[in-house]
């Protein structure tokens, strides 16, 4: 029994991983439309900028917040540059740019920091929490509370703040939109900077754990694919949800079916959305497409 | 349909065909062989600069450097050394187009240190159809011994897998009998070689595995694993994993009670690039083995050769990192290409394949004892010799004497 | 004859003449790039034609390589033989997932195909017993036969190749034009209409999978006859997202536009890692992002826009190109028109 | 004084199709002009490159303030709601979420949804309904109602009947005969029920292949013969 929690432990601290660079996804998808297969990229280079500035003498907390606005400004310099000239292009078009954004950022990375292991280090004190018997370690109850934390400003954002609510306008309908006054391209591209500190946030809370290297994310990513999917990709608490269930898929599959093993646990959360998505195609908290005439 | 035909019946219309490679050195006359001059050699390899395995391109800088130096001092009996590398991003198919384009085009005199095990297989056959050396091939796998006759031009160079394994085997025997292993391994070529060559050498003692995990170096973490291992209750821990799973593993096992002795293969065996992002701290007592010299070992710091190394690295490739081992192994690679090169007896391809397997010498950068030595045709596999080493007090300690690792025949 | 007839005779004499004037390794290149247009060809089919995404092709075409090279190394049979059984494996295959694809739409469909994509490396080394697992599966390539013993290996290899895909891409551009395409065209364009037109929506979607991973096996068969050796390496999901790569850059719902997106795959990294090793990556992303700013259509999109500009349907055939992409799904972006 | 909209010598097209030849129109403060024609005569070109969606050559005046070329959403802040052609609802959005959205340029105090809500009653009982899974007759409705809710000067309604039911259209029209008594907003309609919208406003134009064939006041454009026998059937 004690095996089979913490087992259960292990699954929600590896999910939050995988949650954590998919509310990155989420919200990008949520503020420009757009599927971003750099997302996972960009977050390993502001984590290298952080740990740059930590690597500087700054401290680990400065360090972060700095990093995080060098992310948003990043981010919406990137779409300003990069993504608007295919904007409004055909949507595969857009799909082919972010790839080739992903090819070049992790290049980029290599070049400038090599592909060496680097540690990072923790927001959040060694050791763990005894609960119910059980220790958890401290690290893990950080990210959980950290992802909880931005699923809630994000709601809060997205729901009910009138920003929110056009930044959401502008990525359903970018014509319409500009027709109510809504500033899209401003829009898309903070939905790029806010996407980008989601995504630093993820880098500096995961690399602790899996320490920093131009490979930090590409593993992750596929994951937080999965994870966004399960959970609708349009909802950043779905997202979180999505990324634990497959985290516990996973960890049982692993820990306690042999016939998996290791090596094919890939196909347990693989399963899972497929069942989801043929139940609810939508997945679990996306919104139902709405045919437009 | 006219110029079709034309084309066909003069047979071979390119202007560039072969380079003389196949034909005219299948003769095996003594008259000099492509990319070997009086003033110059042009060797060729391919290395992941790009891609998630492009950690190794150090090798290549490290290669590099070590030529560069030789060419300072005036090249191998006045031959100046020119290293041709291309990327391959760790996939078999461009492997395959780089080494042709090495042998066609860049008419190279030796593919060496060609990296990677799927990459070598993918271009072994290639190599020996062309007779074109293929030597020191940075990888440990133990195949190259498998099919000898058919590849007489291709060799390795490192201790292979298996005799890095039975070091480890021998060392149990010896300091812990009884010992119950809890094994990780990397779920490929590199893996399967480690892990099965260590069952065979415990075989018949009293030391069994009696868990064993796998990983794919696509996996975000090894969390499930090591929670699995632990659960085992082994007393000893075999982590057959490269460096970015090998941090994570010793960092599992830092925030665990299960404390079992540690024995981490030499990929991962890294104090710059493993222990210390993990944290010094968590390594003490671990267990790895070398057969090179560890640039971070204050032991050498006076050390002639390793003095050699570090400017060499400094003037010839800044951008590389000498506390980076896998430089280290690319300088060493290359001191020992160096070194076959200069016993050649005359400037041919066969020439230089009797060096490699008659070869017999110690080369400065490897550990006092450990030798080179390839017993003519039958032989692939150069350095055989490791030593145990363990982390203690901060540094990597050397154990015991140089083993002899036998290495599989 | 018509002018794209000519055009297409004329490139096929040209592309049969070519490793007569180019060095081995780049006609050695150049197998591999007829052997990816097969794959993007497929992948364009669906994805062009069907309006279906597949970011897994990579699996397909990992399939189709290995049965070959089990057939031929494990079996003996000769390489052309395995062909039509890569063909139909993957066929079947194709089709098994085009069945729970007709539930998923756009975004979904991408990333459940990419997870078969992530699958495949794995799978490869579990069933070791077959496929020769991390070490990796030899299977030589086809020599030359005696009768044509004045070629070299990599152009008989080329030509052999060649030989593979121009019926391949004659059966594409005629089912396109034929009665199947046009059902496909107005089942990614209009699926409601073509309901009521009597077209079986699950039908043609299921087969058009079918057919598309059919492609993408047979280009695996040319990968094993080409490389002559298969490794789990070679079939990593990056493969996947080059044969998306493919499509876009040479032109979605185009038949020649897969050559050209196979030169693109093939030749831009190594052109990059010539001009800078270091920075190989750097550049050909680059490279693509730019190349999707000069040229959002593809390589055939620039021709067909620059043929059309006189007429409005340049405008007509963008839009209609951008509905069918996302295919109605949930990755849709609804831009008003 | 010059009028609210004044549209000079405009040319204007998709690429290199041109489909406006140096079309001139006023709308004046509170007036109620209507744009008719058959079919790809420009109507819906006219007001797109009257709201900026096009980028139009020669020049547009609105309030003074010259907008040609100017971007959407600074038009949009000058008080101009334009309720395109299939209406452009944001059909994830909810009935509420869109009426916000209407506000969002408006220059003074925040969202008026009750006003919107007494105008549309059937919205109300909606309101928290995503726009995608309204009836096309209540998408037209919210619309409208998300136009009316910038409290623009100037609205450019097009084919605002479009597949309504005629009891709708009817409905319809009263609400924006009601807008333009209570509020006095000037109105530029595109319309295909020329009889309807021609009782309901001040001053007409019609287009043929992208040039004004016919200008007037309502009364004068329906008395004349050909416009009689094209469009009005009658």
């Amino acid at each position: 029994m004690e095996r089979f929690v913490e087992t259960l432990i292990d699954g929600i601290a590896t999910g939050s991983i995988y949650g954590a660079l998919a509310l990155a996804l989420v919200l990008i998808y949520r503020s420009t439309g757009i599927v971003n297969f750099a997302q996972g990229e960009l977050a390993m280079f502001s984590t290298f900028i952080a740990w740059g500035l930590v690597e500087a003498g700054i401290p680990l907390g400065l360090a972060i917040l700095l990093t995080l606005a060098v992310s948003l400004v990043g981010g919406m310099v990137i779409e300003r540059v990069l993504i608007r000239p295919v904007e409004g292009g055909q949507e595969l078009t857009l799909v082919t740019v972010t790839l080739g954004l992903f090819i070049l950022v992790n290049g980029l990375a290599r070049w400038i920091w090599g592909s060496t292991n680097r540690g990072f280090p923790s927001l959040f004190p060694d050791g763990s929490a005894n609960l119910v018997g059980i220790g958890v370690a401290w690290e893990s109850l950080g990210l959980v509370a950290v992802l909880l934390g931005v699923v809630g400003v994000l709601w809060l954002v997205f729901q009910h703040t009138t920003l929110g609510l056009a930044m959401r306008a502008a990525a359903v309908d970018p014509a319409a939109s500009r027709l109510v006054g809504i500033p899209v391209g401003r829009m898309l591209m903070l939905g790029w900077g806010f996407a980008a500190v989601c995504g630093a946030l993820a880098g500096v809370l995961v690399a602790p754990r899996l320490f920093l290297d131009p490979n930090l994310m590409g593993p992750v990513i596929i994951y937080s694919f999965a994870a966004a999917t399960l959970g609708g990709f349009d909802s950043p608490f779905g997202a979180v949800l999505g990324g634990w269930i497959i985290g516990v898929a996973e960890a049982l599959a692993g820990g306690y079916v042999d016939f998996i093993g290791q090596d094919l646990k890939i196909l347990v959360p693989l399963g899972v959305i497929l069942a989801v998505l043929l139940i609810r195609p939508q997945g679990l908290f996306g919104s139902p497409e709405v045919a437009r005439a | 349909m006219a110029l079709l035909a034309a084309v066909l019946a003069s047979g071979c219309g390119r202007s560039d065909s072969d380079g003389g490679v196949g034909a005219n050195a299948g003769g095996g006359e003594a008259k000099a062989a492509p990319g070997i001059t009086d003033r110059s050699i042009k060797l060729g390899g391919s290395y992941p600069f790009s891609g998630p395995a492009s950690a190794y391109a150090s090798i290549a800088l490290g290669a590099q450097a070590r030529f560069k130096a030789e060419n300072a001092k005036g090249g191998v009996d006045g031959r100046k050394i020119e290293f041709v590398t291309l990327d391959d991003a760790y996939e078999p198919q461009r492997a395959i187009t780089n080494v042709r384009r090495l042998v066609e085009q860049d008419q190279v005199f030796a593919l060496f240190n060609t990296l990677g095990t799927p990459n070598n297989l993918a271009i072994w056959d290639y190599a020996n159809q062309k007779q074109v050396p293929h030597v020191y091939v940075a990888t440990g796998a133990s195949a190259w011994g498998a099919d000898i006759a058919a590849h007489p031009y291709t060799t390795g160079w490192q201790p292979d897998y298996v005799s890095e394994a039975t070091a480890y085997a021998e060392y149990l025997k010896a300091e812990k009998p009884g010992a119950k292993v809890a094994a990780l391994f990397q779920n490929d070529g590199f893996g399967s070689d480690l892990l099965t060559g260590f069952k065979k050498a415990l075989e018949g003692s009293d030391i069994e595995v009696i868990a064993e995990e796998s990983y794919e170096v696509t996996d975000p973490t090894i969390t499930s694993q090591m929670r699995k291992l632990a659960a085992s209750k082994a007393d000893t821990f075999l982590n057959i994993t490269t460096p970015k799973f090998s941090a994570q593993a010793i960092a599992a096992i830092a925030k665990s009670d299960w404390k079992p002795l540690h024995i981490l293969n030499s990929v991962g065996a890294s104090k710059k690039l493993v222990l210390a992002p993990v944290g010094l701290e968590n390594a003490e007592g671990i267990v790895s083995m070398t057969y090179v010299k560890d640039p971070e070992d204050p032991q050498w710091d006076s050390d002639p050769a390793m003095q050699e190394y570090k400017a060499g690295i400094a003037e010839h490739e800044p951008k590389a990192d000498p506390q980076d081992t896998f430089t280290t192994y690319g300088w060493t690679a290359a001191s020992t290409m160096i070194e076959a090169l200069k016993a050649m007896k005359e400037p041919t391809r066969e020439a230089l394949m009797e060096s490699v397997r008659t070869m017999d010498l110690e080369l400065p950068m490897l550990l006092p004892g450990v030798k080179v030595v390839m017993n003519g045709e039958q032989d692939t596999y150069p350095i055989q010799a490791v030593q145990i080493m363990r982390f203690e007090d901060g540094n990597w300690k050397l154990q015991g004497d140089v083993i002899q690792a036998g290495g599989v025949e | 004859m018509s002018r794209t007839r000519i055009a297409w005779i004329v490139l096929l004499v040209l592309a049969i003449l070519l490793p007569f004037f180019f060095s081995s390794y780049r006609v050695t290149q150049f197998t591999l790039v007829l052997a990816y247009a097969v794959a993007a060809l497929g992948l364009n089919l669906l994805l062009g034609y069907s309006g279906q995404i597949s970011l897994g092709h990579g699996a397909f075409f990992a399939l189709g390589a290995y049965v070959t090279a089990i057939l031929v190394a494990k079996s003996g049979w000769p390489h052309l033989a395995t062909i039509p059984v890569a063909a139909a494996i993957c066929a079947a295959a194709g089709f098994a997932v085009g069945i729970p694809a007709l539930r998923l739409h756009g975004l979904y469909l991408a990333l459940v195909t990419l997870g078969l994509a992530v699958a495949t490396p794995q799978l490869i080394k579990r069933f070791d017993g077959l496929t020769g697992g991390t070490q990796g599966l030899a299977a030589p390539s086809p020599s030359v036969p005696g009768f044509l013993d004045f070629l070299a290996d990599d152009q008989w290899l080329y030509l052999l190749n060649l030989a593979i895909l121009v019926p391949m891409f004659v059966l594409a551009a005629g089912l396109v034009r034929g009665r199947v395409g046009r059902a496909l065209v107005t089942v990614r364009d209009n699926p409601i209409a073509a309901k009521t037109f009597g077209v079986d929506l699950a039908a043609y979607k299921t087969r058009a999978f079918a057919v598309s991973a059919a492609y993408a096996g047979v280009a695996g068969s040319m990968f094993t006859i080409t490389v002559g050796f298969v490794a789990p390496e070679s079939f990593g999901f990056a493969l996947s997202f080059s044969f998306l790569a493919a499509v876009v850059v040479g032109g979605l719902a185009t038949v020649a536009g897969a050559i050209f997106g196979a030169l693109f795959i093939e030749f831009v990294p190594v052109y990059a890692a010539d001009v800078n090793e270091a920075l190989a990556a750097v550049i050909y992303g680059g490279v693509l992002i730019l190349f999707m700013y000069v040229l959002p259509t593809g390589v055939v999109g620039l021709a067909r826009r620059v043929r059309l500009r006189p007429k409005q349907e340049g405008e007509r055939d963008a839009v209609v190109v951008d509905r069918g992409v996302a295919g109605g799904g949930a990755g849709e972006r609804v831009r008003a028109q | 004084m010059s009028a609210l909209l004044e549209v000079e010598g405009v040319h204007a097209g998709y690429g290199p199709v041109n489909v406006l030849e140096d079309i001139s129109l006023e709308v004046g403060e509170g007036q109620t002009v209507a744009l008719l024609g058959a079919n790809g005569a420009g109507k819906t070109t006219t007001l797109r490159a009257i709201s900026g969606m096009l980028k139009p050559r020669g020049r547009i005046r609105i309030a003074g303030h010259d907008v040609t070329g100017r971007a959407t959403e600074r038009i949009v802040k000058l008080g101009v709601a334009h309720v395109p052609e299939g209406r452009g609802t944001f059909a994830p959005l909810t009935v509420e979420e869109n009426l916000r959205l209407g506000a969002y340029a408006r220059r003074n105090g925040g969202p008026d949804l009750e006003r919107a809500f007494t105008l549309f009653p059937r919205l109300g009982e909606r309101r928290h309904q995503r726009a995608g899974t309204l009836s096309g007759g209540e998408q037209q409705m919210l619309a409208i109602a998300r136009a009316l809710m910038l409290q623009p000067r100037l609205m450019l309604l097009d084919e605002p009947s479009l597949g309504l039911a005629p009891n709708l259209t009817r409905e319809l029209f009263k609400v924006l005969r009601q807008v333009k008594e209570d509020e006095g907003t000037a109105m530029l309609v595109v319309e295909q029920n020329a009889n309807l919208v021609l009782e309901f406003a001040d001053a007409a134009h019609v287009l043929e292949t992208g040039r004004i064939v016919l200008s007037g006041t309502a009364d004068e454009v329906s008395a004349d013969e050909s416009m009689r026998k094209a469009y009005l059937g009658y």
